[in-house]
């Protein structure tokens, strides 16, 4: 990032994690005109969430 | 005719959720008799009593809806 | 493989608190009240002697009274005894027997999510009441012995110790013939081990010494009893009577190192 | 090839049915006399392309006025089994469900449609009289979104029918009578409805069939006897039946408490069957009935809008509007209809205007007095 | 032998100083005396055991009821455990334990560790099994002539 | 990874069994595996520390059976340099690790496991399949216990002090469910501290647990957990609340485990020279809660902050709107846009039919009878082509498709192989590059839901492939190329609402470079904060808020609408018409975008001598009192808080969230001026949810006291003389308890305003208790359901000032992608209304859940419905509730779904 010369500054961002959070922001990001690298450690992306059964308050399935 | 009674099924399934599942039901290599045919719809709100009774008056034994 | 367990005299601050207390406590459905400046309670003395066991952290979460035996005893339970703290109910509190049935186990404090010192604050609330007040069993085991030369909590006299061992001792190397230069040394000076005994035995079960000495014999220890102080137990602890408590355990302290004994066998 | 009933060459061009017509006054470019006209010059033209082939009421405004008698209706009826095969096929409403309950009827289908008796009336398994109920039990659950019991009709009929003693035959083997396949160009599927419909009242051992439905009495009359011969039974109406039977009972009606009255004629019992008086006749036999016509009455009456559950559009709407409005002027607090179907499409239409007009069935407006 | 056995950690030497790593040794002890297949814990044990009640100065308070009452888990833990001998590294223990087990009729034994240790060395007298039941009066009497 | 097809054959193969970390240990799985069978990408991958191969060079069973030589041992780790304009850390948690407490034994016990445990349990991809049983014995458990805070709010076993904030609802949750999923009556038993459902709609549904569901609520702590040895069940042995021990034994016990910080990511966190807390989460302040302490870094999710899902969502696109604005400058500088050759009009061409038939390898070839079902498809009419292909997926096979529909000038295409769910974007962007309308694609899912589910049975799966090939041919004919229509973008927006979440919507906006209006109905920006002094992490708010102040008025992309309020708006999303009412007369405003930030505001108790007797106040009066200096406070002895004053209870039954936090940070201060000062705070649950629970523990130290009460039994307030007398059962004690206070603080619930205008002009909905409804409660926690319009800040639930600025922010980000575009392209999958047979009757409108449908009146003077593309998601509801026909959906009408039907059983 370099603030005084805005000319300067990469169009890309690092997202480290692809949990909800991680998805969310690097879908955003891309959304609106940024290249993102999405980092994981694992081999799948989805994080916690993935595991969960349902979630409240809804029983949405989590999935 | 052999003896056992095969009912012809069809079903219609959600895009977001049933046909995904049966999608799954793939992956995970779940077994189940083959007289089963989905149809894919965007949503199972789009299913209309006609469809169910075309499946029937097509000679379906059962109609199922998905979603 | 014996067990050891060195006693370390440690160094408290006591604060001594005087009530007068007449009957048991009835828990009658007065409401509690508390208004303005709280007056000086357990509270605040707490929190100077135990900072990490700071009573009003507690959360109420029950975890203490749902592993304590002693609960129910008295209407009563760790968290509620606690929480009349917490409330400066100190003089319901003193009335109160339950803190008299508190084995000091530490099981509460052990799971405690606050790391609430409840054992110390019984001891704390034993130590409030009027010594004259606490239970008699305990009082008179405590003044006994801190009364005898022996610190035996049954006032067993010295002669009357060396006299048992000596007799007892006699009496198996006679009859086992095994045993026949087994010892049971009092007063052996730079012995190994300084051995104590719950005054329990001399007194009304001696065979049930013989079964320690057997083995500290069949392991070649080099031991001692001591003529004076060689009682175990220290009921002055139980009583919270921190003085005499003290004494006794620089007693027995005292008589290890004047026999030169390197270590000091506690069989309590 | 017998293309009319009357050979569509008479036409004088005159225009009377296009003048008559309710759909020409609404649907741009829809004229029978340009149809009748375009299929002089090209008998299988753009006619067989077009959706106008599936607009027409059959409602008969047309044929019946004709100075020289041409059956518009039949006429685009005839024409209508072409198109099917061309693939040119009618907007069905209510994404056709109706007409796949017709064919599914056609086949070997177990029917529960008599369960809706009980508790409304008495009924026997074989007897004198059979009384031909028509799809009410499955328009039942499909318009209930309009807080419509279509049931109720043939409840009430049967309590009317139960109350002059008489203990009716209802089967529920009776199918479909196919005028909606018929008047949709599928005359297969009508004949096969046809056979079984006979088949199974003559099982019944009835001598007379009594329709409470105006469309299964003229289709009977009219129609099946080119499929099945003459019928073995005898054809009644339910109004004719009961102006003839609820004078000699001892049934009296209570007084009304519906205002001012009207009456919509519909189609098949009026001009197509020619019953114009009984149902007037049945509604004065209510004491103090306030009755008025409204202007365009028996044979001027105005088709309900929608025939045989296909291109219901915003044409239908328009006209369904007028009629309501039609007995809003005169007065009327409530409009008699005696068709199920009419009484839909004008609930249906009333749903979604604000006029402030009752649409009330005939035979519950006997019942109710009873 | 097939005298089945528990034992009660006491909460000085465990949970209060030393935790589960003595709790071990003393197991291991035990284990050398009466055989590894004979030893039954009670759950819970070690640091998270409970306490018998005669600690803290409890058996001379005077409130034997409540002494009794706060030993009834102490009690069903050692039926449960399904041992007839509890042993007792804890003066305090042994004299509640004994007391429970006569209060709430368990038929189960209490020894102190040293007794066993001795009993299994063959070294414990006839005078010295006080506290041993019917099944283990007569095992390994060490110079039977010496019974008073 | 590339040519992996995820056929599965490297797991089937492989040797080595492992234990299955997804599963939480339940299950096994292989050392070449996906992690589930939905993961994406769908790729197997070698665990290579229990790989037999790489550890000791032999095996490799996996890569010979691999049809898609996939497999290449000889990868190797390597470094990548980034460049990269900022970084945004959304690493995650890990669960708390319950070994290390004897007194459960979780290690120990087969039939003692962790909540994470009871989500695989409970899930239809479990290691049951969804069937609820215990470990141990596979039986169906009839009772389960769940025992809250384990691994949280306790500083001696495990040091961890915070609360974990989501177990509370997560038990709640698995308890219902397992309830559900029980074939017998369950019974299910939760021992809490503080039941902290403080999060919207969590009351309602604890509420429900309760009373509908029979869920058991006993709040005590569990001490010790016994098994019987035989049976495994296990024995929990408890006090009540008024002290009473029981003992009770379950069949399964859940430890509903809190999370933590890992070592590894404090590691991490320490190598990116970022500041942790000292629960080692990523510092913030309340301000600028997704900021790092090292510039450019942001964080989000539970690595802030132990969160739940809808927080996280939101605090992932506050960090995206904070690194949008930092890097906004460079925007669109380094992605790339597609190009497509222009389309082909098919309109009246005979059908044209490809049909290529995919192999799958041997996944599909191997069970079904492929070339039968290819020459089943050359008998179809419509069809000219077909082919057969070992993967039609591959890229080769693509540039052939595409080769093929240009020479045999095919107007329409089937892929028969797996399924359109992960392979119909692929294919449809092959016919794009051919010069076809991406809609004349279909697909016949003839491997996910054929050869691989009767691979047993392949006569039959063959004759299944041929129907589903039929069906798909049939529907291919009927199929036509649809428009995507484009719609332009006002790029500007119109943030409703002047307080903290407005103006930080409008500064997130505008910092990226868009125009933003922004209404506030007050004569001066600030809303509900105005009355604030401090967070709960001290930062001060009036300072904090005239800074934000003056850079929203002084922004020049931001114009500032002072006692205005917007009085009707018209249009979608991209191009809204708005009239704002400023000061009497009327503005007309074109804008992109919605932000709805209206706040909610503090009830007005009717209880506890409120307004009658001066010495009762609520919490902004309190703060109002402290920073005018009121020398009651000062002075005040004794003070008492009473908590949920108009909130959980029946009128209101949702939690207000802020007050318990509020209360203690007050207690605190009092306590502070004044250690002698008696402070009571009379509650029934304390939420101090995550880190807030550290200012309890310190209104504890400070000796703070916490009376608990029941909604039966609720404090009693009376004057006394001076003072107040307030009576109050205590919880422990079961005795009352009289306080005599100088003051008296009332936890005031937070009220939702008149949100009905708003709603009714937007077509927003709102919840039972009158707060706005996002369009979904975990995913999409900051839009509404309608495109183009976003929330933030307490309109959508009361929430603290971090949240309301992390929504706030991710408002502006979500908006910021739309925005962004010049145009947006609408997917040609949409509905529409043939006008001339509409009736108007509004069926329609009444069933699109996206009010993307509405009865208009025509130019004849007729009502007719329309279609709003733009908003139309294509599920076809108004299809259906259509009488007439007349509306239908692109696509997906009734003869090209019919037409499968009437195909699908000719064999």
């Amino acid at each position: 990032m370099n603030a005084e010369n805005p000319q300067n500054v990469q169009g890309s961002v690092m997202v480290v994690g692809s949990g909800i959070a991680g998805m969310q922001t690097a879908l955003d990001l891309a959304d609106s005109g940024f290249y993102v690298y999405l980092v994981e450690k694992s081999p799948s992306i989805g994080g916690v969430m993935a595991q969960l059964d349902k979630t409240f308050p809804t029983n949405d399935c989590a999935m | 005719m052999s003896g056992e009674f095969k009912p012809k099924i069809i079903a219609f399934a959600c895009n977001w959720c049933a046909y995904s599942a049966a999608d799954l039901a793939g992956v995970s290599r779940f077994q189940y008799p083959p007289n089963l045919r989905i149809i894919r719809v965007m949503c199972s709100g789009r299913i209309n009593p006609n469809f169910i009774l075309k499946g029937f008056q097509n000679g379906a034994d059962g109609v199922l809806v998905a979603g | 493989m014996v067990l050891l367990f060195v006693e370390k005299p440690i160094e408290r601050r006591i604060t001594v608190y005087i009530y007068f207390l007449e009957g048991k406590m009835i828990m009658a459905e007065v409401a509690i009240k508390l208004e303005g400046k709280s007056k000086r309670s357990f509270l605040d003395d707490i929190k100077e002697i135990v900072p990490a066991g700071n009573l009003s952290l507690c959360l109420t979460c029950g975890l203490c009274s749902s592993g304590c035996p002693a609960t129910g005893l008295f209407d009563m339970d760790p968290r509620k005894f606690l929480r009349m703290l917490v409330l400066g109910m100190d003089e319901e509190v003193m009335k109160s027997d339950w803190p008299w049935t508190c084995t000091m186990c530490q099981r509460c404090v052990y799971v405690c999510p606050m790391k609430i010192d409840i054992p110390q604050l019984v001891f704390n609330v034993r130590a409030a009441r009027p010594r004259d007040q606490r239970p008699k069993g305990i009082r008179g085991s405590c003044d006994a012995a801190v009364n005898s030369e022996s610190c035996s909590a049954m006032g067993t006299p010295v002669e009357d110790f060396i006299f048992v061992v000596n007799d007892v001792l006699e009496e198996y190397r006679a009859a086992q013939p095994e045993f026949a230069d087994m010892v049971a040394p009092i007063d052996k000076v730079g012995a190994e081990f300084f051995v104590n005994q719950n005054s329990r035995e001399p007194m009304t079960e001696p065979d049930e010494m013989v079964p320690l000495w057997k083995i500290l014999h069949l392991a070649g220890v080099d031991w001692t009893y001591s003529s004076k102080a060689w009682a175990a137990e220290n009921y002055c602890l139980f009583l919270a009577d921190n003085e005499n408590w003290e004494t006794l355990v620089r007693r027995k302290a005292a008589q290890a190192d004047a026999l030169g004994v390197k270590t000091y066998l506690n069989t309590e | 090839m017998q293309l009319t009933k009357q050979q569509i060459d008479y036409c004088m061009e005159c225009g009377v049915c296009t003048g008559s017509c309710p759909i020409s006054q609404e649907r741009p470019g829809f004229s029978p006399r340009q149809m009748i006209k375009r299929t002089l010059v090209e008998p299988d033209g753009n006619i067989l392309q077009s959706d106008d082939v599936w607009a027409c009421l059959s409602c008969s405004r047309c044929s019946d006025r004709c100075p020289v008698g041409i059956d518009f209706p039949e006429f685009i009826r005839s024409y209508r089994q072409k198109a099917k095969v061309l693939a040119n096929l009618p907007k069905e409403s209510h994404h056709g469900i109706f007409q796949t309950i017709t064919t599914i009827q056609s086949g070997t289908l177990h029917q529960n449609r008599t369960a809706w008796t009980a508790g409304a009336g008495t009924i026997k398994e074989k007897g004198e009289y059979f009384y031909f109920v028509g799809c009410a039990p499955f328009h039942n659950p499909v318009f209930k979104y309009l807080d419509l019991n279509v049931i109720d009709i043939p409840k009430n009929i049967l309590k009317i029918l139960n109350a002059l003693g008489i203990e009716p035959v209802i089967s529920n083997d009776e199918r479909c009578c196919g005028h909606d396949s018929y008047w949709g160009g599928n005359e297969e599927l009508f004949a096969k409805l046809a056979r079984k419909n006979v088949e199974t009242i003559v099982a019944s051992g009835a001598k007379t069939v009594i329709f409470g439905c105006p469309e299964g009495y003229a289709t009977f009359k009219e129609h099946y006897p080119a499929i099945v011969g003459d019928l073995p039974f005898e054809i009644r109406h339910i109004s004719e039946f009961l102006v003839e039977k609820l004078p000699a009972s001892e049934i009296t009606l209570k007084k009304s408490v519906n205002g001012t009255v009207t009456f919509h004629d519909p189609c098949r019992l009026g001009r197509r069957m020619g019953m114009y008086e009984q149902p007037r006749q049945l509604i004065n036999m209510v004491p103090d009935t306030v009755f008025k016509e409204m202007d365009n009455n028996r044979q001027n009456a105005v088709c309900c809008g929608t025939t045989a559950w296909m291109e219901c559009s915003s044409c239908s709407k328009t006209m369904q509007t007028k009629r309501l409005m039609e007995a809003k002027q005169i007065g009327a607090q409530t409009i008699i209809t005696a068709c199920p179907k009419c009484q839909i499409h004008l609930t249906c239409a009333k749903s979604n205007t604000d006029i402030d007009v009752e649409v009330k069935d005939l035979y519950a407006y006997l019942a109710e007095q009873l | 032998m097939k005298i089945k056995f528990t034992v009660q950690d006491p909460c000085q030497i465990v949970r209060k100083s030393f935790g589960d790593a003595i709790a071990e040794d003393f197991r291991y002890a035990i284990k050398q005396a009466i055989g590894e297949e004979n030893l039954l814990e009670m759950s819970p044990n070690k640091s998270n055991n409970y306490c018998c009640g005669g600690g803290g100065g409890f058996l001379q308070s005077g409130f034997k009821d409540q002494r009794l009452e706060y030993g009834r888990i102490k009690d069903e833990q050692i039926k449960a455990s399904g041992a007839t001998y509890c042993i007792a590294g804890c003066h305090n223990c042994h004299a509640q334990i004994h007391e429970l087990s006569h209060h709430f009729g368990g038929h189960y034994n209490v020894v102190h560790f040293w007794t066993i240790l001795a009993l299994s060395l063959g070294i414990l007298g006839p005078n010295e099994r006080v506290y041993l039941g019917d099944d283990l009066k007569d095992v390994n009497v060490f110079h039977p002539e010496t019974a008073i | 990874m590339d040519k992996c097809i995820a056929c599965g054959e490297c797991a089937e193969k492989c040797p080595k069994k492992v234990t299955d970390t997804f599963n939480a240990g339940l299950a096994k799985r292989k050392a070449i595996y996906v992690e589930y069978p939905q993961a994406v990408p769908l790729k197997y991958a070698i665990d290579a520390p229990n790989c037999i191969y790489l550890k000791n060079g032999k095996c490799g069973f996996c890569a010979k059976v691999c049809p898609a030589q996939a497999i290449d041992f000889e990868q190797k780790e390597k470094t990548v340099r980034l460049q990269v304009g900022s970084v945004i850390l959304a690493p995650g948690f890990s669960a708390f690790d319950p070994q290390k407490l004897d007194t459960y034994q979780y290690s120990q016990y087969q039939n003692v496991i962790t909540s994470l445990e009871m989500e695989r349990i409970l899930s239809a991809t479990g290691p049951y399949h969804g069937h609820l049983v215990r470990p141990s014995d596979k039986k169906e458990p009839s009772k389960i216990a769940w025992l809250q805070c384990i691994g949280s709010r306790d500083i001696n076993r495990c040091d961890h002090g915070y609360c974990s904030s989501v177990c509370c609802m997560y038990a709640v949750k698995e308890a219902v469910i397992a309830k559900e999923h029980s074939p017998v009556a369950l019974d299910t038993a939760i021992f809490y501290m503080d039941m902290r459902t403080y999060g919207k709609e969590f009351e309602s549904y604890y509420q429900r647990a309760k009373d509908e569901k029979g869920v058991r609520f006993i709040r005590t702590r569990v001490h010790t957990i016994v098994e019987n040895r035989e049976t495994k069940d296990l024995s929990l042995r408890y006090v009540d609340e008024n002290g009473k021990a029981l003992e009770e034994t379950f069949d399964l016990v859940v430890l509903s485990v809190g999370m933590e910080t890992s070592k590894e990511l404090a590691a991490f966190a320490g190598r990116l020279e970022i500041e942790l807390n000292a629960d080692n989460f990523a510092k913030t302040d309340c301000f600028s809660p997704v900021k790092t302490s090292r510039d450019g870094i942001y964080v989000c999710g539970a690595f802030q902050e132990p969160k739940d899902i809808p927080y996280s969502v939101m605090e992932a696109s506050a960090a995206a709107c904070w690194a949008e604005a930092d890097l906004a400058t460079s925007r669109g500088t380094l992605t790339k846009t597609k190009t497509f050759p222009v389309e082909k009009n098919i309109t009246d061409e005979e059908a044209r039919i490809g049909v290529f038939v995919c192999n799958c390898g041997t996944n599909i070839g191997g069970i079904v009878n492929v070339p039968a079902v290819a020459e089943m498809a050359r008998t179809l009419p419509g069809v000219t082509y077909v082919e057969e292909n070992l993967f039609t997926c591959s890229q080769d096979s693509q540039d052939k498709i595409k080769d093929i529909i240009l020479k045999k000038g095919l107007n329409r295409v089937v892929v028969a192989a797996c399924t359109p769910r992960t392979h119909e974007a692929l294919f449809q962007e092959t016919l794009r590059d051919a010069g076809l309308n991406k809609y004349l694609f279909e697909m016949a899912n003839i491997r996910n839901q054929c050869s691989w589910v009767h691979s047993k049975e392949k006569d039959e799966a063959t004759a299944k492939a041929k129907d589903l090939v039929r069906m798909a041919v049939a529907r291919t004919r009927l199929i036509t190329s649809l428009g995507q229509p484009t719609i332009s973008v006002e790029p500007s927006a119109l943030v409703i609402g002047g307080g903290i979440a407005g103006m930080t919507s409008a500064l997130g906006l505008a910092d990226q470079g868009y125009a933003v209006h922004l209404v506030e109905k007050q004569e001066r920006l600030g809303g509900i904060a105005l009355g604030l002094l401090n967070t709960w992490k001290g930062d001060n708010v009036p300072e904090k808020l005239a800074e934000m102040t003056k850079r929203v008025t002084t922004h020049s992309l931001i114009n500032v609408y002072t006692g205005a309020t917007v009085k009707a708006s018209t249009g979608f999303i991209g191009n809204f018409e708005t009239t704002l009412s400023v000061k009497g007369s009327d503005r007309l405003l074109k804008h992109g975008a919605v932000i709805v930030a209206t706040g909610a505001q503090e009830h007005v108790p009717q209880e506890y001598l409120y307004g009658q007797n001066n010495r009762v106040l609520t919490h902004l009066e309190l703060d109002r009192a402290i920073s005018s200096d009121d020398p009651r406070l000062p002075a005040a002895d004794a003070v008492a808080f009473i908590q949920c004053v108009g909130s959980r209870e029946s009128k209101r039954p949702y939690c207000s969230k802020v007050c318990c936090t509020h209360s203690i940070k007050s207690a605190v201060r009092f306590k502070k001026i004044n250690p002698e000062a008696q402070v009571f705070v009379i509650y029934r649950d304390i939420r101090t949810y995550g880190q807030r629970e550290l200012l309890y523990r310190e209104a504890r130290e400070k000796g703070v006291i916490f009376i608990r009460y029941d909604l039966e039994r609720k404090p009693e307030v009376k004057n006394d003389g001076d003072r107040l007398a307030i009576t109050v059962k205590d919880h422990i004690l079961g005795r009352d308890i009289e306080i005599h206070a100088d003051l008296l603080i009332l936890a005031a619930a937070i009220v939702p305003r008149d949100n009905e205008v708003l709603a009714q002009m937007f077509k927003l909905s709102c919840n039972s208790d009158n707060f706005f409804n996002e369009a979904h409660a975990k995913l999409r926690p900051v839009e509404f359901a309608t495109a183009g319009i976003f929330l933030a800040g307490m309109a959508h639930y009361p929430k603290p000032i971090e949240e309301s600025i992390a929504q706030a922010a991710a408002a502006a980000s979500r908006a910021a992608v739309t925005l962004s575009k010049d145009r947006i392209t609408v997917e040609g999958v949409v509905s529409y209304v043939k006008e001339f047979m509409c009736r108007g009757c509004g069926e329609c409108e009444r069933a699109c859940p996206f009010n993307a449908i509405s009865v208009q009146e025509t130019d004849k003077a007729m009502l007719a419905a329309v279609v709003k593309e733009a908003l139309c998601k294509g599920c076809g509801m108004c299809a259906v509730a259509c009488p007439t026909g007349a509306a239908s959906v692109h696509h997906f009408d009734d003869r090209e779904v019919l037409t499968m039907v009437e195909t699908a059983f000719e064999y």
